[in-house]
């Protein structure tokens, strides 16, 4: 037997669980304002999430996949996307979104079942995919979209990001091998947070890493600590440059957990055992990041309390323009089906109206309007 | 005798099935510790083990491979997908495996599986998980395709489907999963898989559906009555073998029928009840044959889903209006 | 002006495309230095470049899902899939993305694609060659589904195709990719998307058909003529959108109606027709309308496929007996 | 950076292109009987390969998929497998399948465009899955056998074979990493031929090797030369035995060359250089081995002749019931589609042959009979 080629897949952590650094802070980050900045997009996104939550349990949202414990990634990945990028987001990266400019209202209009969330009004996120409820379905469109950069020569990249699960998927792995042979500017991120629903990652699959399906596509695949947004953001921003610049893709997998339920209408209780979740509270990506920039006096109590209210300020204006947006029109349900509806469907459409319009009447006749 | 909801009956069928046939293995995402996203599942695990109840990798076409695969060596495959939204990447395994194993061979390997699957909107679910998509199964020669209506015939379908030899596809309204209770004897006892079932007499017009819809359509038959138009009321059940003769038969007396489905009406499997219906009983209409369903467009997100959706009314104006048209 | 054959037409088409619109982009599985397995895309790697004329990995659902990223991106992404055998992994693309990605954007993104795959048998071709399962297709809301029967159509239909903002499946009927010629203008002029064709007018029956099966059909009509019965041939061509008004339009002259599809019978388009004419046109007929199709069995492999297909004499058969019942 | 894991790929060669052995015999052919079995198997493959090309070009066979310098590996496997291992080959691995005892007749019956061809006579392959027309389409059907197997105890393996092109198909990674979650008793053997029909390798994946695919799905992955049976033999054997004793699955990439067209029905010259062709006819399988056994005195041209001329007339034999098969019944289109066919399909059958008496009616009036 002779060898022919070897691997070797690689973990990077810089901020450790208590806020201490493990090397250098990388370049980008030298002025702390960065971290800083990067603090305040993972509190936003975190009371966010607390709100969706809250609007949930009181029947004012539906079902929503919080991202507590994972903000790092999304927000890593977010700071390090360049605004003609394309992010191809999974459902649990509300803060990528945001970043990118996504309004909270439109997010809250998504998972509160209105098409209209998806149409995200701010420039920089008007080429980005809307959610993919369908696990690794959108694998293929960032190579898709990648190649439609390459073919064009323009120097940018597609950002892809999933979970463990997605990376059973066949799609994600066709989408990487073609990445691969094409050789995309396209990063694909996953976010392994140990869980499927309720199928923990050994079910999942085999590997000691998620990085190393990477191998099988042909190019490269490293791990980050997936709760250190400085880790997150430095390797991720060096694979989205590297697309950019036309040197082809990276698959980066960081280790993270899944803190809540699956979604608001999941019971973790049922298959998870919670001492196994206890651990990860101490590994919380936004004290970690604090401590860090307490312990460095660039940040203190006091900002934190104003950067907190602020923060609740503005998902809370945002829950008010969800809340107060009004109604789509039913026929709405038809008119973006195709550029020019066929006949068939402008009948259709005046039946579905006919329909309302009785409903109403019935309802006035009754009293109940 | 227990109470079952048509969740709790599909539960019973498969904890039946289980403990009387070792060749049964239950398997899809979920269905392990947790029982399945509906609880469908639940206790299985528990009670037969990882080897019996298997939590299956983030896969469809896997899923339903691996039932293929376990078919043909003689063992008696159910595997669950989560949602009928993420079914299709099964279609190319039924459609170029399963369903012709047994012909392809000349009998030699056979594919006695079940894929299991809720359908349908009205739950508020989350984008992707409301569709109603039987017709594509409808259409695949070698497949039964089952849809139950009520926990009695969801539990004695359901038994028959995993006995049958054959692969049968079963999807499960789940805006019905815990609408309704039905009391009957946990006995392992199958319904047969090709015939329509006459819920309701009647003489005006009929009124035919399957799943999720039937609750609407009864509803109409409910509101009909009072108008003193009687409806009789089919529940198809079992899509494909098509039971041709229950629905001539129905026709014959009515002269008028109303399809109901919640699926999209273009080439929806109300086309081909019309079809059946045009074909055979051509000559006892005294009406054409309507049909009340889906709209040709994308199952809304939940603040639509309604209008998308056949409403009583729908139905009971289309039964109006047939019965009043000569 | 040209002599074409329909793989010609395709392949003129997609050149023709190519050339006025930079956006236009092939891709499939051996599309490139072959020219595909039946020649469609025959020198456009040449032509084009292999940046516009991309040999992708063998991966159907892939090759669906790239061309939802590039159509989202602004470009024009007209792919194939060898053969429909070979279509089923991407229906859960077209489906779950392509179809519903303008209205879940509510218009902000689109999916101007184009999915081209051979389809259909009696060619002695290997299993899984061989199937029709349009019908799957044009249930899915958000689709266009054409199938183009002739050269001259073949190429006006892709063209539109190309050019429409949504996503179009095209079927072409291999067999007769080089059965006959037709000479026309290579000039990029679409067809509309949306226009049933009656090729040959007539008064005692309206024998309806599309792709491959117009050849047969044809024949019937011709042997019918001999009997004194004229027959109206429509090619439907545009299954989705139905031009529910040309074949109301030509029932309501003739009474009686043929519907002839090479796919299965049950859930097969022909029932969608058959409903459509039961529900605008149930006065006008004057007899059952009868379905020519194939049986709901496998497609089997080439030594009995004439057994499957619907033969001139089935098809002769039943107009013969719809238009002799009354 | 710390590095978590690494992988290599080894490559296996036992005997050169020349019939030189580049290291001692394993031990389960130290018997020159085993290795002429071996070659005799090789020999009535190829004899049975030239047989289905001229029977095609004569219009008695329908599009066949030449094996024509891949028997090694399927003499290999077939070689390898124990009778109650079961066997999902794909469509050019003619070899495998006459070892396990598939019938030459059943085979050109089957390309020939009859079913019957599937229906295996011998006990031996009665459990062998059919040709997979569908590239990939059989690889998660050899994670449900072997799912069998485990569920039920029984010490036997699945292998299932398939070309480099089958690798990009999501379904073979789906199934590999199934396989390596459950740790079945499951065998890939990939033959890299160099091309997937009209593609070439580096346009279908970008790794160095297929091989490495494995370490995606968490399990072993290893090159041997394909087109040196006594290293595909060896090092597939290993693997069933270790898959038979539960010790997992296995994938083994074949390095070999498509010498003929893609079928019968393709031009290679359309797409490919002769001059890639050339230099693979000097590794043949079967000269390279009867080089040695010559060397070795076990064979010589007097047997090679007898060989030849004993292979041809099984062939021939084989050719011949092929031919004198009487057609099937048009029924049978019907009659195995269920085990009980309902009351539909049983008139469909009626109408069906109804239409083959008439269309005998009318040839038989016109004297066509
Ligand atoms: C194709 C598909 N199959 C199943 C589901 C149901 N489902 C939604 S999320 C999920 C688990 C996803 O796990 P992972 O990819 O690890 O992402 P996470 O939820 O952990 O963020 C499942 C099974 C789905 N949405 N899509
Ligand atoms: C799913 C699927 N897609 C496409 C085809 C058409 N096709 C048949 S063989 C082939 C190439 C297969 O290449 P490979 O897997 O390397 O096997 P080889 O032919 O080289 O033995 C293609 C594209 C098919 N049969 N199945
Ligand atoms: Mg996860
Ligand atoms: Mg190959």
């Amino acid at each position: 037997m002779s060898r022919v080629t070897g691997f070797a897949i690689e973990h990077t952590a810089i901020l450790d669980a208590d806020g201490r650094l493990l090397q250098p802070l990388p370049a980008w980050c030298a002025d702390p304002a960065a971290l800083v900045e990067l603090y305040r997009w993972m509190v936003l996104t975190r009371t966010f999430d607390t709100t969706a939550i809250a609007l949930h349990r009181t029947g004012r949202l539906g079902t929503y996949a919080s991202s507590r414990g994972q903000e790092a990634i999304a927000i890593g990945v977010g700071h390090a996307m360049h605004p003609d990028d394309v992010l191809l987001p999974s459902f649990r990266e509300h803060g990528a979104q945001l970043l990118r400019g996504v309004l909270p209202e439109e997010l809250l209009l998504y998972w509160g079942g209105d098409e209209r969330g998806s149409n995200y009004s701010a420039p920089a996120c008007r080429q980005d995919f809307p959610v993919s409820i369908t696990v690794g379905g959108h694998a293929s469109h960032a190579t898709g979209v990648a190649l439609a950069f390459k073919l064009r020569g323009e120097a940018r990249a597609a950002v892809c990001l999933f979970g463990d699960g997605a990376t059973s998927k066949g799609d994600v792995y066709e989408a990487m091998n073609f990445a691969g042979v094409q050789q995309l500017p396209v990063v694909f991120v996953v976010s392994n947070n140990a869980w499927a629903l309720s199928t923990p990652r050994a079910e999942q699959s085999a590997g000691m890493t998620i990085a190393q399906k990477a191998i099988a596509a042909g190019f490269t695949g490293e791990q980050v600590d997936g709760n250190d947004v400085i880790a997150v953001r430095t390797r991720v921003g060096e694979a989205i440059d590297r697309a950019r610049s036309g040197n082809g893709p990276h698959f980066l997998e960081c280790l993270t957990y899944r803190m809540s339920d699956h979604t608001t209408v999941d019971d973790a209780s049922r298959y998870r055992n919670p001492e196994e979740v206890e651990p990860w509270e101490a590994r919380d990506p936004l004290s970690r990041l604090r401590a860090y920039l307490v312990g460095n006096g660039a940040w203190d109590e006091a900002r934190d309390d104003t950067l907190r209210a602020s923060c609740a300020a503005t998902i809370d204006t945002a829950v008010q323009a969800y809340l107060d947006t009004p109604p789509q029109p039913p026929e709405t349900l038809f008119d973006f089906l195709f550029e020019a509806p066929p006949q068939a469907l402008r009948e259709q459409r005046r039946t579905m109206l006919d329909a309302v319009k009785a409903a109403q009447a019935r309802a006035e006749a009754s009293g109940n309007v | 005798m227990s109470e079952f909801t048509l969740v709790g009956a599909i539960n019973a069928a498969l904890r039946y099935a289980m403990a009387h046939d070792p060749r049964v293995v239950v398997f899809g995402e979920d269905v392990g510790p947790l029982g399945g996203v509906f609880r469908a599942t639940d206790g299985l695990y528990q009670a037969f083990g990882a080897q019996r109840v298997i939590n299956m990798p983030l896969a469809e076409a896997l899923i339903a491979g691996v039932a293929v695969g376990l078919a043909a060596q003689g063992m008696r495959p159910v595997a669950e997908i989560q949602f009928m939204g993420f079914i299709y990447p099964a279609i190319d395994q039924l459609i170029n495996h399963a369903a012709r194993m047994r012909i392809r061979t000349r009998g030699r390997l056979s594919c006695p599986m079940v894929l299991r699957a809720p359908y349908g909107g009205g739950v508020h679910a989350p984008e992707h998980h409301s569709e109603s998509m039987e017709a594509m199964f409808a259409h695949i020669p070698g497949l039964r395709v089952v849809v139950p209506s009520s926990p009695r015939r969801a539990y004695g379908l359901l038994l028959a489907a995993i006995e049958d030899p054959d692969p049968v596809v079963f999807l499960e309204p789940k805006r019905l999963y815990r609408a309704a209770k039905e009391v009957f004897e946990d006995d392992g006892a199958p319904l047969p898989l090709d015939r329509c079932e006459v819920v309701r007499s009647g003489t005006d017009v009929s009124l035919i559906t399957w799943g999720a819809m039937m609750r609407e359509t009864q509803q109409a038959a409910d509101t009909l009555a009072a108008e003193g138009i009687t409806a009789e009321v089919i529940d198809v059940a079992t899509l494909k073998p098509l039971d041709a003769a229950t629905i001539q038969g129905s026709l014959e007396k009515t002269g008028r029928a109303v399809i109901v489905h919640e699926a999209p009406l273009t080439a929806g499997f109300g086309a081909e009840i019309v079809a059946t219906i045009a074909g055979g009983a051509l000559y006892s209409l005294r009406a054409p044959v309507l049909r009340v369903t889906g709209f040709d467009t994308v199952m809304p997100l939940p603040r639509l889903e309604t209008h998308y959706m056949p409403s009583v009314h729908r139905i009971v104006e289309a039964a109006r209006t047939t019965v009043c048209s000569e």
